[in-house]
């Protein structure tokens, strides 16, 4: 089983070189840690900046240098700042190769829920809507069950939806799944010490196995 | 060159009153209008619809104004730091519109480019759409979202020249240049005015043209949401 | 009866303290010379510039500095420059207070035509129709007379239009007029030496005389 | 950050072919991507579309691929500087779709942007609107007016990094920008081509992610059209 730099590192070979990428907060903030240094990636942060450094160093916090997160970064040769109407203009034209972000539920066709639970939590969507609604590519980072013990991985979504039909693939503490085109997770990848049968009891959608599945290289 | 040097935030907002629909520049607290939103504050004037990505923390930015009750609707992408915010949702005191950062831009942008109203996907098959008209463009479907209609668009630049041009200071451009555009009448507060001619013309954001009021901000708070740091 | 000059010099007097003014080529372009000192004023040009300032002294012409009829020109104190899409999106908010243009033809409801003449010139409406149908107030420079003689102030433009219902004013060699909601040209002023029958003779369109029209102050 | 940078203009343009469509950035020949049209003239290919504010002069810009019938159509707001353009128009030879100036820089931002539409009212009432969908919002007609969809735009930037960011002098930025933004494929050509990093971030117009290739051109002429100055 993953923990939580394990999902992101996983998620980090997905990354191609020359890739402009956008990482949602939480696990994908990480996946940058993990990115090889030799691949040529340029991170998009959607509040205006291209070219994401790492954290500053302590006391030269910039509070006009924020990510997305809300947390203080750095620029790195080669960044440029730019305002939130070119931020998501430049994301609706699909020039971002890579979203990734994380979910609440995603189901079998790949609609993904992640920004409200009815009566119990409402911050709103941010910039997720329009990331899913555009993207290229979307990676979601998750965990396969919920603290209740219940699968996010479902037939359906059964809370409001973020976008329609637009995952392609998770990683999740257990699993690589695809999201293939006529429905349904396939089964590519185990974790570390994660059997074929663990993965299918913790996905209420349907999982589709086929042949030997290796076990993650991470 | 037209002088658009106004002394203070007192006497920018000055005319702004009650039931008035606001734009308010930032990112989370990054480049808000600090001193117009003290000044509003101070003001005490209510029922004000509010546009903005955020609405700020329980003691700074628009939670100040949360705090007094001085929103009837707020429209924003993101409110999850706030939890007065929360309460006044849940307890049906504030009406709240959450729509798509992307969304939220565009409209400022559409505004601010004369445009109506514009297509964008973000929403599609999600409860966003309710009510919306659909459009299929190339076998993709879009939403025709309608272009901002604010009273004012009060934002924050780095440093302003006296004719209004502004030039912003890495992220927190963000949503101040949309909204600098926006509004029909736009306040900017900087943090260095500079005489006309200081500033490059080819480094400037928002043109002058766009800026009714400005006038140098002071004792800037610059609140950090998230310090995080990497050792050395 | 005025020359360009002298149309330049009393459109000028049009243009108050604090307005956003965007110059049209030929006659319009003169009118930058005859602003008073004391007023306030940013001329627009939309290639992309705020703050148009007079032509440069010679060998100080910069190939990278022109206004919108390719001229070279200088920049101001508080200038600044914008891409083509902010500059008409700006057109389009109605940020800029006059337009001052130049017409072949004008008729009774304010329509013009400046761009084209079906089987003979076709040069284009740059940037014309943009302005037209999005200024606050128009005001054309023209001849009240083409070259064969015939009047170009009509009941009804026989040019392709550039624009409908948005001229509300005319300066020309002989009178000042105005555009009147009900249609119809409203005779404001004469051009010195000029008579009241000598401008009916030269309108076409319904002309509105009423009381005694003082001569213009130039 | 990813190295976007070519060696010259036959290679930038090498996989340009027949029947294309291209957006060449300038207004007048201020700004025009002078080393990619020289490179477009001797590599000699034909049925062009082509999408620019102007269409050159005889001898310079887009003149010299008119003189070598290499243009099929051409879409521009304004071609009134050029004989041999008048020439194959009237013969019939080149098809032109004149448009106004804001709906040409309007539909490049909405391909830069991803907005398969926008509204302007330019047009409408005028032969321009013939066929084309009208709305009305708040009162007044608009046209709808769709986003170019362009298989390269060429441009011409002051200075630009190895990470394809480009930064525009005075009034060349004009439509290089937009079209910048607009290209399937980008292809920069520049002033002065420098390492990423050596541009400040807040001043550059045009972030590296819409830019393809880059390449610092060479012997720039920069021709004036109408030498206007004042006397000392």
């Amino acid at each position: 089983m993953l923990d939580k730099n394990g999902i992101a590192k996983r998620i980090a070979k997905e990354i191609k070189d020359g890739f402009y990428v956008n990482l949602g907060i939480g696990i994908p903030t990480l996946v940058a840690n993990y990115i090889p240094q030799e691949l040529n990636v340029v991170l998009q942060s959607e509040n205006g900046l291209l070219g994401m450094g790492p954290f500053p160093y302590e006391g030269e916090e910039d509070p006009d240098l924020i990510n997305a997160g809300k947390q203080t970064i750095t620029t790195l040769n080669g960044s440029a700042f730019f305002d939130s109407a070119m931020s998501f203009g430049m994301i609706r034209a699909q020039k971002i190769d890579l979203t990734i972000l994380g979910a609440m539920e995603v189901s079998e066709n790949g609609d993904i829920a992640n920004w409200k639970i009815p009566g119990k939590l409402v911050k709103g969507m941010g910039g997720a809507m329009d990331l899913v609604a555009s993207a290229k590519n979307i990676i979601v980072a998750m965990q396969h069950i919920n603290k209740a013990g219940e699968s996010k991985i479902l037939p359906q979504c059964t809370l409001p939806l973020t976008g329609v039909a637009c995952v392609k693939k998770i990683v999740t503490e257990l699993a690589v799944l695809d999201v293939v085109p006529e429905g349904g997770f396939k089964l590519i990848e185990r974790a570390p010490g994660v059997s074929v049968e663990e993965i299918k009891a913790a996905t209420a959608g349907k999982l589709i196995v086929e042949g030997d599945i290796p076990e993650m290289e991470i | 060159m037209i002088n658009k040097v106004v002394p203070d935030a007192q006497t920018a907002v000055s005319d702004i009153v009650n039931g008035m629909t606001l734009m308010f520049g930032g990112f989370g607290l990054c480049g808000i209008p600090e001193n117009c939103i003290a000044a509003l504050v101070e003001k005490g004037i209510k029922e004000l619809t509010c546009i903005s990505n955020n609405a700020g923390v329980d003691d700074f930015g628009l939670g100040l104004m949360l705090k007094q009750r001085q929103l009837k609707k707020m429209i924003a992408s993101y409110v999850g730091e706030n939890a007065e915010f929360e309460r006044q949702l849940l307890s049906g005191e504030l009406e709240v519109d959450l729509i798509p950062q992307g969304t939220l831009a565009t409209r400022c942008l559409a505004a601010g480019y004369g445009m109506p109203a514009i297509f964008t996907p973000a929403g599609v098959g999600t409860e966003i759409a309710e009510g919306k008209e659909m459009r299929n463009f190339n076998g993709k479907e879009y939403l025709m979202e309608m272009a901002f209609d604010a009273d004012f668009a009060l934002v924050k630049a780095w440093k302003g020249d006296t004719a209004g041009n502004l030039i912003y200071k890495a992220t927190a451009r963000n949503f101040n240049h949309v909204m600098a555009m926006a509004g029909k009448i736009t306040i900017a507060e900087v943090e260095h005015l500079v005489p006309a001619g200081e500033l490059d013309p080819d480094h400037i954001h928002t043109p002058g043209v766009y800026v009714q009021r400005i006038f140098e901000g002071k004792d800037y708070e610059k609140r950090i949401e998230q310090r995080t740091v990497r050792s050395r």
